[in-house]
């Protein structure tokens, strides 16, 4: 390991967020591309599968995170629980945001059918989401904070799956549809 | 209070309005059976003991029942030999039907984002604090990364006086459904048939509204039809079959 | 590295405070013995001199931290202000100690017509603003810091721009806290 190598390591090992490339070479006063270099040779040094720590590229820069190996073993070390699961109507709204950003309360609301008060608090209060400005209609605009992509593993916003993954299939749609179609064939016979 | 918590005493639903709203959305709830009126009532009286408005409050409020009047009054139409939805295109359960693809879609991605998040959580990351002697932010290392503009923009802002609120709106003596369903009771019973145009005549806007949220009662409970033989044509209400 | 050197290593990365032998084996469901042998293995990956995190052991245990090698990036990287967009609520709160100065909370608060705790919490925490004095009531006084006047570029606290560009009615002679308390007296009434 080359003396750019270490510092790198030991910025990463410091850094409580992850690192941008353009910080780290700011900080190490070199070019990026030594950076890079540098973290291809940490890369090395920390393969998956090998190491109980490995390098992460998350949220648009680089991370040390420990291997899942070592989650049962960590778990009894630190008394810090692990992150809480996030509730249906927190991850419906979270995932609004995330697609959608910048989204607004009422736009969540519409989409979900429900107001989403509590939710959107939560995501709010557990740093996951933060505002970003109003509409046109004075209504806060929400968008995801940096843990979101931290903490669900995400190199950067465009690397989530195409949201049309997530579409009904088509037969899904057609039963949907027969069933709407009952119940208004129902009230117009009643 | 938010909207959310808005509480409902309604004959087929007791509890939070945003319950009742998942309820519907989830079709456990019908809502041809939800007097939404009642709904109505309920926040208006909530905002009178609570004796301030709060926009953002009841700008979600009026979105969501807006959205439920609208899509329950669809529903409510009639439908000629029981083949209305074929013979139009079905916009109303259209519309319902793409709020709920949109629904779904979301709620696939909950599903994911929760497994992906259950994934994540193997990969711990280290949040010690930072050593001292790097606890300290250095003055010098600082360089310009804001615009006063910002903050001059900011105070310039707090100068604005508000507005007068003008409460004249909500001041107006409120339009009850009763009362106007009895007035079309009267106006059945009198005569048989009108037009709704005769049963609003004079009326203002709200008035005109209620009516007409009146007549669909009405048609629900079987006391009223109506015809009306073109677009915008007149509508012209009879007696149904239960009187 | 076999598995339970990865845990141990993982460990090590994970906890702020050192070790001990004991704590070690307690996590990794393993006796002293083990775990002195998985150690030892760790130390041949983090011999001094030649990474940018080391293996040390003091009196309390086991602990990873940086190599002095690093010292002067990680100072760069780390003790750099952080910039991130101001909020609405902190530029307000921000600008209302800039151009008042001193202005004490419960001011901020009465024109604002919120509560204030958290922005200003944050303003103070970024070394943007700080205490001087109480006012005659006993309220804290927040004036400007000196990193304020760098991170905005602003030679003096007279070169603060002019509000009246983004004053909604200039005609308006008072002066300006006097004016930004009424104006928010009147929204809390409003």
């Amino acid at each position: 390991m080359n003396e750019l190598a270490r510092v790198v390591e030991a910025l990463l090992f410091l850094s409580p967020e992850p690192v941008s490339l353009e910080r780290l070479a700011d900080a190490a006063e070199t070019s990026e591309g030594e950076v890079l270099e540098a973290l291809q040779r940490l890369r090395e040094h920390y393969a998956e599968g090998f190491r109980g720590v490995v390098l992460r590229e998350v949220a648009g820069g680089f991370s040390l995170a420990t291997d899942p190996v070592a989650e049962r073993a960590a778990r009894r070390l630190l008394s810090k629980p692990r992150t809480p699961p996030l509730t249906q109507a927190q991850a419906e709204c979270l995932g609004i945001v995330a697609y959608l950003q910048p989204a607004s309360r009422p736009e969540i609301a519409r989409i979900r059918g429900v107001s989403s008060e509590s939710a959107v608090g939560t995501l709010l209060e557990r740093g996951l989401i933060e505002e970003s400005g109003r509409s046109r209609f004075g209504a806060v605009l929400y968008r995801t904070a940096e843990l979101f992509q931290k903490l669900f593993g995400l190199e950067a916003l465009d690397t989530l799956p195409d949201v049309a993954r997530f579409d009904p299939t088509p037969e899904d749609e057609r039963e949907l549809r027969d069933r709407l179609l009952k119940a208004g064939e129902a009230r117009a016979e009643s | 209070m938010s909207v959310a918590e808005l509480d409902l005493d309604l004959e087929v639903f007791q509890g939070p309005f945003d319950l009742m709203l998942t309820l519907v959305l989830r079709e456990e709830v019908d809502l041809l059976e939800v007097e939404l009126a009642d709904v109505v009532v309920a926040y208006v009286d909530h905002l009178e003991r609570k004796g301030e408005l709060d926009l953002e409050a009841a700008t979600e409020f009026l979105v969501l029942i807006a959205a439920l009047l609208e899509l329950k009054s669809r529903l409510m139409l009639p439908g000629e030999e029981g083949d209305a939805l074929d013979l139009e295109p079905g916009e109303a359960a259209e519309e319902l039907l793409a709020r709920m693809l949109e629904y779904r879609r979301y709620s696939g991605v909950a599903a994911f984002l929760r497994e992906r998040l259950e994934a994540e959580q193997g990969f711990r990351y280290r949040s010690a604090p930072l050593p001292p002697h790097l606890r300290r932010v250095s003055v010098d290392l600082a360089e310009p990364s804001y615009d006063a503009d910002q903050l001059a923009e900011a105070v310039g802002g707090l100068l604005r006086m508000p507005p007068k609120l003008d409460l004249g709106h909500l001041a107006r003596p409120r339009v009850s459904l009763e009362s106007r369903l009895e007035h079309m009771r009267s106006l059945l019973s009198s005569r048989g048939s009108f037009t709704f145009d005769e049963a609003v005549r004079g009326a203002d806007r709200l008035t005109e509204a209620v009516t007409l949220f009146a007549l669909l009662e009405l048609h629900k409970a079987g006391e009223a039809r109506w015809s009306q033989s073109e677009a915008f044509g007149p509508i012209t209400v009879t007696m149904g079959e239960n009187e």
